[in-house]
């Protein structure tokens, strides 16, 4: 479903990203993680084109990424993005959230939006909060519905980055578990998280980024069991001791 | 301080006998209020255009847009003026200058003084327009665009929106001035208020009474401004939104 | 005793006076930023009359350039002592400030090009006129249009440098205006010779020099001397400098002959208006 | 077209460059004074005894309500004389450049005041909180911690705040005060010259400027490094 | 050593805090949690006196905070505070942030200051970067000069609002050593925070606030073990389950 072919990147003379390799089959479920810096933002961004890329090959459904003559904003639309800060926008209610994009870019009637909108808040347990305006809601309402807003599109897959790191951690697992029934669905995910519960539990395969590079591309098991390299080891360690 | 105040000079006839001075004050007044509105909604669309070619992603436009704002920015009003009302029609070829200068001069000079406080004011606008941008989380742009919108569509649907209320209050503060600059305009000889403040000095010689008059004038469009801006803002307020409710 | 203006000067030992920036003959710079023209000599016999008259060995002289619409109003919150430029004496300017017996007397009429085909004041009808804000021109401008309904554009430019810039740059057919003035603006044009002025002069108008009001020592300081400089043949000497001789800044020669009312005006000194 | 005719600018240098130097010292000195009683009027703005945020307020509003060209027209006309009634001073003969400077400090103050109160805010409340808590009273909170980092924070926009009041000097010519723009009018106006008069006055106003605001751009680039 | 009794605080209507009364014993270290907006920042910053309070009374070190005679200045440099967001002042060199407050508040030489806060940078491992903005250095180092430049004080006691919540997970335990090391050497702390490792391993008490309220004040084991409260027991869970 996506597949990365030696990806490389760099903002003048710095490298962010150094020939990055991988394969997600559909249903799979990626966590990436590594130390802040590393690359993992902009590695999960040059999925769906929000970050350019200077050589290497992205295809997500048979569709070359980086091709200018792609059209990225149809490819964007078949592919879910959760961000950090949930980037609802402020000035809509929820609902207007859900619809706006069904409406405008898919084409559907606003009734036909409407009701998926509900069906989802639904899902994520916030029917009430429909009519509100996102500052209203809590950090973890706001993610949910975020995530919501991109399942609104029908995604083929979904990709988080960092969703739950500005949350107070109350509201971490609202989140967390939300995202763990999707997974359970069979939606194909790729998840930036340091939330390594989240990954023992759901994710099929762990990639850790060091410094731009693709330092670890294991199987969940093999991961958490023997981390090869002693980077992901130390990094394990801070991670988890506390 | 030998001054004879007389605060009656307003009802007196004027010298030409047509009108009062407080008649003439009033077409002063009408005049500014006319030329700043309809500069305004130039500088507004103007600005607007320009202030979101400034962030666009293509260096051709955004290269424009940033010569646009910095000529109307670095040159002083007055000049712009005199340059605008002087020395543009010189520049154009010869038949249209001489077409220009043969239309009613009233017409002249408004058009020549709205164009350049549309232009001058525009590029401070698009500052504005520019900055309320640039002042959204950069994630909302990304947001935008990963729900598959085009770029203009994110401008418009998501940037914009929030750009335009965050930009509300700076906002007030040009269209305050683009009422004051008008002021300035007098010295091609647009008849606004400051300009009839000053012809009430030169055909009565009671300046107090004129200064004090234009001056409260003034005030007053102030006053009427901000109310008028501060309703706005509480109308696009976004709720739990900072500074919302 | 002294008092008022007199005695003001007496005690700081310094004089100032208001003149105008670009009124040429009668006040203006040169091109080394000195102030000369007939009004300023006019108004340096009247200086030269104050320092004899107080008994002073020394008398300063600060200058300070003046607008038509400020001048008044420096001359009643006293940062004046004495203006004299191209001011008409008028009954309405004489309720604020008071006037010097007259040192110019002057007509109204237009400048335009030669080849405008404008001969007189009809000929503006339904045209564009430009004349200076401000002035006494513009008002009776104004007055005619309404009276005779003539249609005409008025245009009030901020300064005669920019009224005649108007009527240069093709903005306007004529330029109505005092005629010395006038004659003073073809001098500074880029081809002087293209130019004329033209009409049946609308108003007779007396300059004096603006003095605060109610100080009737200083006054007659100020008449006398200016009586004394016209009787003694010293005026007319002036005007002949001024108005038949080449002048700054380009050396031209306004060839404007001494009118009848002039040479009444030197027999007899008075400071009457007009209006 | 028309023609231009360049020839009377070379002479006038020394009345232009005299010009100039009149724009450049009301615009220093009306920056400094401005930024200074602009200060001290944020202050009065932010502080908790009601009177001195009232007077600041109306002082600010009052200020900003008011076209520039009227305030330098009050402070040349009118203010002088009052000032010097009340306080029976000798008549000065040439207020212009001194009326000039204190309208325009006066005025811009109450821009400045509105930067640096904008300053102030922007400096983060913890950041108040941890100079209190280490034990510094509120005077030294505000001078060592608040703000050098509001005027730091602040000085792109005081900068280009500057460069606009240079520009506003041209508005001078209510007092026939001859700043830049002025004496290239009236050179100008004396030669018959002025449409290219004020082209070369506009050039060299745009240069002057646009390298200024150049500079305050690097400036803000350097910034967001450190 | 810090002795609450009664203290209730409200903003208009809403009652922040109601009826706080609590002990801390010289060299104890007690922990704070409690759901967001619970009134836990709110409670420590009315011990140094940085809120004032309506009611009731807080003694510390023998002094009365809410006494308007009291010398607040002077009581709050001997009681150091640790911020979430670090709070060093961005325009002053590392070094001059440790400095700054002894010279101008403890009149110390400068000499004595530098002395000071040397050995300071030394105990937190960062004599390195005395000469760096605090903007060049990594969060988890910023709060660890934070500590260094509360400690420069020489403060009776040390208060800290949850001082790891603003950093990268790696750097959580870079902060949590120091402050251990701190709990060990025997200061006074109350510390907000959620890093219940954290207090496991050194508090002597743990304070559990709920709508403005202290709903639990027990010795670490009995919370653990036992914590009395519905309200906790389910904080607890929601906390460390993920
Ligand atoms: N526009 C940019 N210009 C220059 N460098 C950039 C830019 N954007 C990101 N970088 C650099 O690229 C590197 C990788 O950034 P990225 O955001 O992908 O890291 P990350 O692994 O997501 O870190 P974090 O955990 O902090 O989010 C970082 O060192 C960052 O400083
Ligand atoms: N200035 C204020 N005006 C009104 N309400 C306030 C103000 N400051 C704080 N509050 C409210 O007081 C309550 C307690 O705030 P406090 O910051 O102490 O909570 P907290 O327990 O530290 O929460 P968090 O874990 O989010 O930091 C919150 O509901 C907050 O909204
Ligand atoms: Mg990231
Ligand atoms: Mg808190």
């Amino acid at each position: 479903m996506i597949s990365m072919n030696k990806v490389s990147k760099h903002y003048g003379s710095f490298q962010v990203l150094s020939d990055c390799s991988t394969q997600v089959e559909k249903g799979e479920v990626i966590v990436v993680c590594g130390p802040s810096g590393s690359g993992k933002s902009t590695l999960i961004k040059c999925v769906n084109g929000l970050e350019p890329f200077q050589s290497g090959e992205i295809i997500v459904n048979g569709v070359s990424v980086g091709d200018p003559k792609t059209d990225l904003a149809k490819l964007r639309s078949t592919v879910g993005m959760v961000f950090q800060n949930f980037e609802l926008f402020p000035h809509m209610r929820i609902v207007e959230n859900l619809c706006i994009a069904q409406v405008k870019v898919l084409g559907r009637s606003p009734d036909e939006a409407r009701a998926k909108a509900s069906s989802l808040l639904e899902r994520v347990g916030l029917s009430e909060q429909a009519g509100k305006y996102p500052g209203q809601l809590s950090g973890g309402q706001q993610q949910r519905v975020a995530i919501a807003r991109a399942l609104a599109m029908d995604p083929i897959c979904m990709l988080f980055d960092e969703p739950t790191s500005a949350l107070d951690p109350e509201m971490v697992n609202e989140v967390l578990d939300v995202m763990t029934e999707l997974a359970q669905e069979g939606m194909t995910m790729m998840c930036v998280t340091h939330e390594m519960g989240f990954a023992k539990r759901v994710a099929t395969r762990v990639i850790f980024m060091d410094q731009g590079r693709i330092v670890e591309d294991d199987s969940k098991d093999a991961f958490f069991e023997a981390a090869r390299s002693e980077r992901a080891q130390q990094f394990l360690a801070k991670i988890l001791h506390h | 301080m030998a001054y004879n105040w007389n605060w009656d000079v307003f009802l007196q006839p004027t010298a030409t006998g047509d009108d009062t001075y407080l008649g003439w004050m009033f077409y002063g007044f009408k005049m500014t209020i006319a030329l700043s509105l309809s500069s305004w909604l130039i500088a507004l669309a103007v600005g607007a255009v320009v202030g979101v070619l400034r962030t666009v992603p293509n260096r051709g436009l955004s290269g424009l847009a940033t010569a646009y704002v910095e000529v109307f920015r670095n040159i002083p009003l007055l000049v712009q003026l005199f340059l605008w009302y002087f020395v543009m029609p010189e520049l154009l070829p010869l038949a249209w200058g001489d077409a220009l200068k043969q239309t009613n001069p009233i017409l002249q000079q408004f058009f020549a003084a709205m164009l350049c406080l549309a232009l001058f004011t525009s590029a401070r606008v698009a500052e504005q327009v520019r900055s309320g941008i640039n002042s959204l989380p950069p994630g909302q742009k990304n947001a935008g665009l990963a729900m598959g919108f085009t770029l203009p569509q994110t401008y418009r649907f998501v940037l914009l929106p929030m750009a335009v209320r965050l930009i509300v209050p700076p906002l007030t503060s040009e269209f305050l001035n683009i009422f004051k600059n008008s002021a300035v305009c007098s010295t091609i000889g647009l008849l606004e208020l400051a300009a009839q403040g000053r012809q009430l000095v030169d055909y009565t010689a009671q300046p107090y009474e004129s200064f004090i008059a234009v001056t409260l004038a003034y005030l007053l469009i102030n006053v009427v401004v901000m109310f008028g801006m501060r309703w706005l803002e509480e109308r696009v307020r976004v709720p739990g939104y900072i500074g919302g409710k | 005793e002294l008092t008022g203006t007199l005695k003001k000067i007496k005690d700081t030992g310094v004089i100032t006076l208001g003149h105008r920036e670009s009124s040429i003959p009668f006040s203006y710079y040169d091109d080394k930023q000195q102030v000369i023209g007939y009004s300023q000599a006019m108004m340096l016999i009247v200086v030269e009359a104050v320092k004899a008259d107080l008994k002073l060995a020394k008398l300063d002289i600060k200058l300070l350039p003046v607008t038509p619409s400020n001048r008044i109003t420096l001359l009643q919150n006293g940062s004046l002592d004495i203006e004299c430029g191209s001011t008409t004496n008028n009954t309405e300017r004489q309720k604020q400030v008071s006037f010097s017996t007259t040192i110019f007397i002057i007509e109204t009429r237009l400048l335009t090009k030669k080849t405008s085909g404008i001969k007189d004041f009809p000929d503006l009808a339904g045209k564009n006129v430009v004349t200076t804000a401000g002035t006494t021109s513009e008002r009776l401008l104004r007055k005619m249009n309404e009276d005779k309904q003539m249609g005409m554009n008025v245009i009030s430019a901020k300064d005669h440098g920019e009224a005649f810039l108007t009527l240069e740059t093709g903005r306007a057919v004529a330029f109505m205006m005092d005629d010395a003035l006038l004659f003073g603006e073809m001098a500074k044009a880029r081809r002087a010779s293209d130019w004329t002025v033209v009409g049946t002069p609308q108003s007779f108008e007396a300059y004096g020099c603006m003095l605060p009001k109610g100080d009737p020592a200083f006054k007659s300081v100020v008449d006398d001397a200016l009586a004394k400089a016209m009787k003694s043949g010293e005026a007319e000497k002036i005007y002949a400098k001024w108005f038949l001789q080449p002048i700054p800044p380009k050396g031209l020669n306004l060839e404007f002959p001494l009118s009848d009312a002039m040479k009444a005006l030197y027999k007899a000194p008075n400071d009457k208006a007009y209006d | 077209m028309h023609e231009f005719d360049w020839s009377s600018i070379p002479g006038a240098w020394p009345f232009l460059w005299d010009g100039m130097v009149i724009s450049l010292q009301i615009t220093i000195t009306a920056i400094l004074v401005g930024i200074v009683w602009g200060t001290l009027l944020a202050l009065m703005r932010l502080s908790s005894i009601k009177p001195l945020a009232w007077f600041a307020a109306a002082y600010v509003n009052l200020f900003r309500a008011v076209p520039l060209v009227m305030v330098l027209l009050w402070f040349f006309l009118i203010v002088p004389t009052l000032l010097e009634s009340l306080l029976g001073l000798p008549r000065g003969s040439d207020v212009r450049l001194a009326s000039a400077i204190t309208g325009f400090a006066l005025f811009e103050a109450a821009y400045y005041s509105e930067i640096i109160r904008a300053g102030i805010q922007s400096v983060s409340k913890g950041q108040m909180a941890a100079a209190s808590a280490l034990g510094m009273t509120y005077g030294q909170s505000m001078r060592l911690v608040v703000l050098p980092q509001a005027f730091r924070n602040m000085i792109p926009l005081l900068l280009t705040q500057g460069i606009i009041l240079f520009q506003d000097t041209s508005l001078v010519y209510v007092s026939a005060l001859a700043d830049f723009f002025g004496a290239a009018y009236k050179v100008g106006d004396r030669d018959g010259r002025l449409v290219e008069l004020l082209l070369f006055a506009g050039a060299v106003y745009f240069v002057i400027c646009f390298s200024a605001s150049r500079i305050v751009r690097h400036y803000q680039n350097k910034m967001k490094v450190a």
